[in-house]
């Protein structure tokens, strides 16, 4: 497909999304005050954004989401990777990690408060621990998923160190799923920049809880297109990465 | 992937299979049983033997691939700086996907202590040598399944090893190219003294090229025939050699 | 003063009853006093419990239930102020509030769910907590309705009312701004009780600090309840004033200080700074905990009070 | 590695961590009241058993966990399916992904309540809403990553209409990819069957939060461990069934 | 996928290939260029060429498996219930990883309607045909390299396809096998009267086999001969006309 004919189809898919939702809003099918037309956004905009309070709430949770992300992305592959490779480790901490795996973000927060207090390193703490558990499942499926026969491959050509191994046969290989986990990742992230932002650390998570909590139910909304348009300016452009990363993939 | 020994010491034989038998999974019959061995430095043996029967196995048990159920198997051989002991070319193709032809074929020389520009040279040397220069930025998948297999051929040659383990490397390839490549593998062969494993199901490429036959057959397989050869390229010695060898290898065909 | 200024954190819930402490900031009176505050705001008093417990918080503006559970629990923690009383008010919407009229009764209880076939949904806080004790005891000791004939609903402060206004609760347990807010978006909105109708001198927010803190600054903290006492005062004086600076901290540009002013004057704002008047209240209100089953044991409420700072201040 | 010696490491996982957190709770390097040791969970355990609130629990929140379960897995599967395949639907709806996959449950809520009011449905829809998300982007990029030479195969052997390919090739291409998704998906749903339960659904969610609120700590932990158990039971049944699913992987 | 035409009529020709050029790629040079190729029904048709000059390309516009960039690809087949008019034999075996061999050999005839029982004993009397009737339960990464390319072999001639086309099917098995293969392949030609065309780098083997030989070659590549062949298996004849095509690749030769 051309790639103007990709564009024009993704403009209409997201003009067809907002003409629905205006039209659901003015229906009064949902009640007005729980959910604002799209059309009401931009006036939400223009208060929060002169007030200062638009760019300090960004600011802030994308220093969380980032330290997060990273922090959680590099960690989730790194143990996905350790456990997917050696079969003593992977049995060792099998049921350790099926005992913390399940545990839900707001029961971390005690934890979190406690290592951290209430600062910002507690809410990236959290962020960093959903995208941590994509992130290493999806590395231990991928890197389980390498072809032996290329492993076989380094071996037979003096790459069969670990080092060598994990870099040259085994993260390569493994590259389209781990990338699919960083990209899942990518998007829980800014899910958990609301739960993270729960306990007094200031973000578009608060002030989405604050204006939640008194009903201003457009606010809301302007900070769900915010997160909505910086995920997805940051989801488009790791597509193109990896399509130019993965470009030996057909 | 280690159970082959590496000893110091520099002896005539190469490689020293004593009594081995060999085969996949723990309780499978074995495919290969009582494999004795000994390959003499610089000699050139081509191993032939029926679809099946354990030739490439062997292979790469020689190669440290796999290791052996039992018996022992000895290298000897002492790794000569910028250079790997070993060169293997698989009987699929084998390349990496994500690597461009010529860092496909530069792979064996990372790690080596290589420059980088001398790496970059001796790939492009290994590619010309296959004649494939003009192909050093494909991606594997752009290429024909010739050529793939000759990229093969490039990289376990750039990597200048005193032994060479291949495994049908000229397969999937005309006539001409064929013959090409044979007689650079042969002028290789003797220029460099590099020790020769090569597996062929072509009788005409085992007995023009190599100075020993080892005939596999039976199940479980073993050496049925070892065969010194200096019949030359063509003429009655030739064809009386290659008809031997074809009775041999259907006497003993079982597979 | 020639000493560096004391540094205080203090935790809050975004209610009304937090008010005094957004003054008491706002107007620089801590500064003033040489105390350098630090706010940081929680989504609910089990957090900022739990913040305190871990000794990251030296004082919080918190309903006086989690206070008395964390001590319980042997958080040192104590009481030294009060701040608002009679907060919760039960809110009802729709055919429900239309059914019950001006005084609900034990029998509207009943016609309402014989006429439509369902117990009437009521959301409030999780048992223990003071939305849901007063609640019970509107209902079943001030109505005296039949627990057959109610459905409560425990669910989070905001979700209440959120579902309130969605239509999936018939009525629920709020406090002040969310009531004002919530009567202003939907007139229907309409009040079944009062605090001091639920249970009287409900007690409802207070100051805790941690003990270790009062040892270590018991000058500052006095200064602080001071300044607090006379925030409370100025509440009363000057509620329009007060809104526009609570509006500063609480739903700054998302309501307006009208809204604050009308909260402030309306029937769920009652603040009182003197600890020693809930102290029966909130006796009342524990022994009630235990008689419903959501406490196991009465806590000895006297003893976590410490009215020296109150006492030293309001002199 | 042997089987027993598989059991044996993991166990000898389970018991360290068991054993550190004992020690962490006792050393008072973290306040005990908020977190209790694993041995205060038996007894906690008996007391809630004997009510009869354990057991109550654990049956509401399994059946909201296993009908979100099944309805995110299914559909977040065949829309990254879907979008993975076809140029078309995949532009059309690329934004409107974009925007909709970063809006955290807790944002979800008053939809739900909308749609479902306080009920069962909505704490469902909220964990298939998680589910689905991670489903998707796994599937997505298994698809994607299906051997071109094997859909071509198909098309040589008259499996090139788009049943055969999906079922005979595409699926099975894709399976270890998906499945690893689905793994994720298992332990994200479990992670918000606590978020879902928060606003008046009863469960484990509700009853820990009950907990929190009291600060009854044991109970929570309780239930937390109650959530592992579940989850890893669940999760190692599934890794069983996958190294069925995939022998042919080696 | 489907630039070819299946007209009703059913006429001498099979495959008509007019004008033909075909590339990889938008903006790449061509590969095949101003083939016209038209190739009669129940004929034996070999296609050599040295690697890399579009052999397996060509067949996979015959297949339908790539457009043509340019001029006209018709098969003249009627489909038969329970057969695949085409049947194709890969270069590189391309077995379903997930299918045990059996059912990678089924694989074609799922979708027509044949029953279940007629199924599997179609696949296992291919699987008889390769002499791998022992390994139908095997995984794919269980076999020998030869093994897996009998198994795709075994996959065309289940289907039993009134065209087979088949890139290099016996490149990898040993002399014996081979002549096994080649025999039951010209059995089954003669006997059903099928449409072959088979590349091949075996010169021996074309002359053997087929009743016309194409050749292609240049860059881009096209027809260079086109030679109906009748010499017999053995003899001078036979010898002449390999010796002939040995010369006429090699002086096309450029890639
Ligand atoms: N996907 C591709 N993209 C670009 N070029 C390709 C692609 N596939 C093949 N080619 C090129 O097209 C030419 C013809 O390839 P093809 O596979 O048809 O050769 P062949 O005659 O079958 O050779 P061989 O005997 O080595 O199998 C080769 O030069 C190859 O490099
Ligand atoms: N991973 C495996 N698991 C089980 N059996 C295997 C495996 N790999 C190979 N075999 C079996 O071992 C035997 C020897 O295989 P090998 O690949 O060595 O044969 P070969 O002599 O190289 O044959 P070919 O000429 O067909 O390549 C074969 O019968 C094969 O089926
Ligand atoms: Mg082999
Ligand atoms: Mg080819």
């Amino acid at each position: 497909m051309k790639t103007y004919n990709k564009i024009a189809l993704s403009a209409l898919g997201v003009i067809v999304f907002l003409l629905a939702w205006e039209a659901v809003a003015r229906s009064g099918v949902v009640p007005a005050r729980l959910l604002p037309s799209p059309s009401a956004v931009p006036a939400a905009f223009l208060t929060e954004f002169k007030s200062g309070i638009w760019q300090a709430m960004v600011l802030a949770s994308l220093s969380h989401y980032l330290v997060g992300l990273s922090l959680g992305t590099f960690l989730g592959v790194s143990f996905g990777t350790a456990a997917a490779l050696w079969g003593k480790w992977d049995a060792f901490q099998a049921w350790v990690v099926r005992m913390l795996r399940p545990i839900p973000a707001i029961a971390w927060i005690p934890f979190a408060i406690i290592w951290f207090g209430v600062s910002e390193g507690a809410a990236s703490f959290l962020i960093s621990l959903t995208v941590f558990w994509i992130n290493y499942y999806a590395s231990y499926a991928a890197v389980r998923g390498v072809d032996k026969d290329l492993i076989e491959l380094g071996y037979a050509f003096g790459q069969g160190g670990l080092i060598p191994r994990l870099f040259k046969i085994i993260l390569p290989g493994a590259l389209p799923g781990i990338l699919s986990g960083v990209r899942a990742g990518l998007g829980q992230g800014w899910m958990t920049v609301v739960a993270a932002e729960l306990f007094g650390i200031s973000g578009l998570g608060m002030r989405m809880m604050e204006a939640s909590g008194l009903l201003a139910t457009h606010i809301v909304v302007l900070y769900m297109v915010t997160i909505a348009l910086l995920y997805g300016v940051s989801d488009f452009l790791f597509m193109q990465v990896q399509s130019r990363v993965l470009s030996w993939q057909r | 992937m280690a159970a082959v020994t590496f000893p110091k010491t520099s002896t005539a034989s190469v490689i020293d299979l004593e009594d081995v038998s060999i085969g996949y999974g723990r309780d499978a019959p074995p495919v290969l049983v009582d494999v004795n061995l000994s390959v003499e430095r610089g000699s050139f043996v081509a191993i032939v033997g029926p679809s099946g029967v354990g030739k490439s196995t062997l292979l790469r048990v020689v190669a440290g691939l796999h290791s052996a159920r039992g018996g022992g198997v000895t290298i000897h051989q002492d790794q000569r700086p910028g250079h790997r002991p070993v060169g293997l070319v698989f009987q699929d193709s084998r390349l990496l996907p994500w690597r461009r032809v010529i860092r496909n074929v530069e792979f064996g020389l990372e790690g080596l202590p290589v420059s980088r520009d001398e790496r970059r040279s001796r790939a492009e040397a290994a590619l010309k040598l296959v004649r494939l220069d003009g192909y050093a930025r494909r991606w594997p998948y752009e290429l024909s399944g010739g050529q793939r297999q000759r990229i093969g051929i490039a990289r376990a040659m750039a990597v200048d090893p005193d032994i060479l383990l291949m495994d049908e490397p000229f397969g999937a390839l005309d006539a001409i190219t064929r013959h090409n490549l044979q007689d650079e593998l042969r002028r290789i062969h003797q220029e460099t003294g590099k020790t020769v494993l090569f597996v062929t199901h072509d009788l005409e490429e085992a007995v023009h090229l190599a100075d020993r036959i080892i005939v596999l057959g039976g199940t479980p397989a073993r050496v049925v025939r070892d065969v010194r050869n200096s019949a030359g390229r063509d003429g009655s010695v030739f064809r009386d050699q290659v008809e031997q060898l074809r009775s041999e290898i259907a006497d003993n065909y079982s597979i | 003063r020639a000493a560096d200024p004391v540094k205080l954190e203090i935790g809050y819930i975004p209610i009304l009853a937090a008010s005094p402490l957004f003054i008491v900031d706002g107007q620089g009176w801590a500064k003033d006093a040489g105390i350098e505050l630090k706010l940081t705001r929680f989504e609910s008093g089990p957090h900022a419990i739990q913040a305190m417990a871990a000794g990251k918080i030296d004082l919080l503006y918190a309903g006086v239930a989690p206070v008395l559970v964390a001590r319980t629990k042997g958080v040192d923690i104590s009481v030294i102020a009060n701040s608002a009383v009679e907060e919760m008010v039960v809110a009802a919407r729709g055919p429900f509030a239309k059914a019950m009229g001006a005084t609900p009764t034990a029998e509207s209880f009943k016609k309402f769910a014989a006429d439509t076939g369902r117990k009437p949904k009521i959301g409030t806080q999780p048992p223990g907590s003071v939305p849901d004790t007063v609640l019970k005891h509107w209902l079943f000791k001030v109505v005296k309705v039949d627990p057959a004939d109610v459905e409560l609903v425990p669910m989070g402060i905001e979700k209440t009312q959120q579902a309130l206004l969605a239509g999936a609760l018939d009525a629920a347990t709020i406090r002040e701004p969310t009531v004002t807010v919530t009567q202003q978006m939907d007139p229907n909105v309409a009040l079944l009780a009062t605090g001091a109708q639920m249970f009287p001198d409900q007690p409802g927010t207070v100051v805790a600090a941690r003990a270790e803190v009062l040892k270590k600054n018991p000058d500052a903290i006095k200064a602080l309840v001071k300044a607090h006492i006379r925030a409370v005062d100025l509440i009363a004086k000057d509620p329009a004033g007060s809104a526009k600076i609570v509006n500063n901290y609480l739903g700054k540009g998302l309501m307006e200080p009208a809204t604050l002013e009308a909260a402030f004057k309306g029937p769920g704002s009652k603040f009182v700074a003197d600890p020693h008047k809930v102290v029966p209240a909130v006796e009342q209100m524990m022994a009630y905990t235990k008689e419903i089953g959501s406490a196991t044991e009465t806590v000895p409420v006297a003893e976590a009070f410490d009215f020296s700072f109150y006492d030293a201040a309001a002199k």
